[in-house]
């Protein structure tokens, strides 16, 4: 498969220009975790509410972070008009838009660890049911990706792109907000069985947003 | 020896082929959504599920929704006592909060609380109601009828 | 049984005026755009 | 439509839309278990009906700009035109149904499904206007404004079944329900069906104005990025002076 060999050459690109720039080690990810502390000290008169509150903390945390990731992605492509580049590459719009969702995948992934560090640190948690987590964890991840590199591409090229990135995603995002944040809170505290239907949804965000991310990149990225 | 090196053109059957497996796999999820995703979006239990669920639940907040049996509503100076029913099942609600317009005998009503032993401690009381309007008679008569 | 007016009242005028502040700016600005477009030709 | 009949249409709205007024306050009679407080109904029904006929009508006129044999500005600037009038509808159908929720049901929000996917359908579409608010040419406006409009309306058909998926405070639809049942008969449901009626009027009013007005806007820009570019050419390349 052409298209997969072509999404790798993306996101190994984009995965490197982070790893030299260190953007996303050293302000997306400390970000995060300042949000994390900030909840804390939002709600810190109240010890026991923190771990209650912790699995929509932490998402909420990861998707304000995320906005950095994908406006991030993007500007990258803005500069030295590298996005004339990637059009006249002749790569396939759909390995583009999978190369690039697999690198913020990547990037959001790190940001998960660090998170449910500091979460099982400053929250008090204590992680349960590892298999319901991490799947939750991985579907999330994935819609969070694809739909933020689809409105990435959406918002391409504007002069006001970063504020309009949030504006976008966050609404759009919100069914994966929602799952992941009921799923955790079910595998931590609650009726691990209940996760399940949430996870499922959450699933079915992934491989929507991948379908419309496949369908719709190339002709934006054309457009942009 | 410049034509070789050029990319190929993408075949327009391939994106045909894309927007088809696109549209089947939206068919299958949408099919997937009207009968398996039913269960997954939980804003209220029914009263059934509450009770046979009771001991898993443990004290964990919850919204449980149900019909107020008739003649059971004793009300005190910050809330009231009543009973639930629904799907068979019954079960004792100690509501502290403020009263409600629409409370009465066969409302049905939504309490959000937990579980204190057999009796559900309720903080929170909405009232539903349902799709029928009527100027002349209560939604609610089949209650009224099946219970008097 | 409390009739609850003040609610029917606040929703049936907040509609009206919205309704007449949105239809209120349509209509001048749609008078303006076709007064400048008869004047540019 | 001509003039003459534009202003017909509106008149003959504006009337149906007082008669509305009448029927819905005082004629119609109050609902026996919620009192006066159902006469929000008459505005709550139609302003949701309106706003998913208008981004239905959004999604529709930016697939046939999509479409290559059928694109033109004109779908573009309609798809804008109705959804502006569909964020006021629903904008409006949220305010009614919160002041309508605190009395029956005695909240004035509640995070049930109905209420939640409404609340983001809001929010996509207020997205989606400032996209196109963005966008500096209409050239760079047209294709993703139409595939954000087409994202958007996913959410349409799941905010209308989620009183029949899932367990929600929201109660299931008066008439369109899945068995179509209709449950309102007699003076309430005249009144229900000609409101739905007169706001339909409304709306299709709001939006061609709205559409027209777009249409004035985008000519006038056309004309004076022509009156410009002409200008600097003729101070590039001045004539050359007529020596005599």
């Amino acid at each position: 498969m052409s298209i997969l060999r072509e999404a790798r050459l993306v996101a190994a690109k984009d995965l490197r220009i982070e790893r030299r720039s260190r953007v996303a080690l050293q302000q997306i990810v400390p970000f995060g975790v300042i949000v994390l502390v900030l909840f804390a000290f939002a709600i810190d008169p109240d010890r026991g509410l923190l771990p209650r509150l912790a699995p929509g903390l932490f998402w909420a945390a990861l998707l304000l972070a995320s906005i950095l990731a994908v406006n991030r992605s993007f500007a990258v492509e803005e500069a030295n008009g590298a996005r004339d580049g990637l059009r006249l590459s002749g790569l396939d719009g759909a390995a583009i838009f999978l190369g690039k969702a697999a690198a913020i995948a990547a990037e959001l992934a790190l940001l998960e660890l660090v998170l449910g560090v500091g979460v099982i640190v400053l929250y008090d948690v204590t992680p349960r049911n590892a298999l319901v987590l991490f799947l939750t964890a991985v579907a999330a991840t994935i819609a969070l990706a694809a739909t933020g590199t689809v409105y990435g591409i959406v918002a391409a090229g504007l002069r006001v792109r970063e504020t309009l990135v949030p504006l976008l995603v966050l609404p759009a995002v919100t069914p994966v907000m929602l799952g992941a944040t009921r799923a955790f809170e079910s595998a931590l505290g609650g009726v691990p069985s209940e996760a399940w239907p949430w996870v499922q949804l959450l699933g079915a965000c992934a491989v929507l947003s991948v379908i419309v991310g496949v369908l719709a990149f190339g002709p934006l990225l054309e457009e942009s | 020896m410049t034509d070789t090196q050029l990319p190929p053109v993408r075949p327009k059957q391939r994106m045909h082929l894309r927007y088809t497996l696109a549209a089947v796999a939206c068919l299958a999820i949408v099919a997937w959504m009207f009968t398996e995703l039913r269960g997954a979006v939980v804003y209220l239990r029914p009263v059934s599920y509450a009770v046979s669920h009771r001991s898993a639940q443990g004290t964990r907040t919850f919204r449980m929704g149900g019909t107020v049996v008739p003649g059971t509503i004793a009300k005190s100076s910050d809330g009231a006592r009543f009973e639930v029913m629904e799907g068979g099942a019954k079960a004792q609600v100690d509501y502290s909060g403020g009263p409600r317009d629409l409370f009465r005998d066969c409302a049905p009503v939504v309490v959000e609380g937990h579980w204190a032993g057999n009796v559900f401690t309720a903080s929170r009381l909405l009232i539903r109601h349902g799709s029928a309007y009527d100027a002349s008679k209560r939604a609610d008569a089949n209650c009224r009828a099946s219970t008097s | 049984m409390d009739h609850n007016w003040g609610y029917v009242a606040a929703g049936y005028g907040i509609t009206t005026g919205a309704l007449l502040v949105y239809g209120g700016w349509l209509w001048n600005r749609l008078r303006r755009a076709q007064q400048s477009a008869t004047d540019g030709d | 439509m001509s003039r003459n009949a534009r202003r017909v249409f509106g008149g003959v709205t504006l009337v149906l839309l007082a008669i509305t007024a009448v029927l819905a306050l005082w004629v119609s009679p109050a609902d026996k278990e919620q009192g006066d407080a159902m006469r929000l109904l008459y505005l709550h029904v139609p302003t949701a009906w309106l706003a998913y006929l208008a981004f239905f009508v959004t999604a529709l006129a930016s697939a046939l700009w999509l479409w290559p044999r059928t694109r033109s500005t004109t779908w573009d600037l309609l798809a804008g035109a109705s959804a502006e009038v569909g964020v006021l509808f629903t904008g409006l159908m949220l305010m009614l149904g919160s002041l309508w929720g605190r009395p029956i049901w005695g909240t004035w929000w509640e995070w049930d499904a109905r209420l939640t996917t409404t609340a983001v359908l809001f929010f996509l579409y207020l997205g989606y206007l400032a996209l196109r608010r963005t966008a500096d040419t209409s050239e760079q406006r047209g294709k993703r404004c139409a595939i954000a409009a087409l994202i958007a309306f996913a959410d349409v058909p799941i905010v209308h079944f989620s009183v029949n998926w899932w367990q929600t405070l929201h109660q299931t639809g008066t008439v369109f329900n899945p068995k179509l049942d209709v449950q309102i008969h007699g003076t309430m449901a005249v009144t229900l069906l000609l409101s739905v009626l007169s706001f339909t009027m409304l709306y299709v009013c709001l939006t061609l104005s709205r559409l027209r007005l777009a249409e004035l806007e985008e000519g006038r820009e056309q004309r004076e990025l022509e009156l410009a570019i002409a200008e600097r050419i003729a101070a590039e390349h001045p004539e050359p002076a007529v020596t005599v």
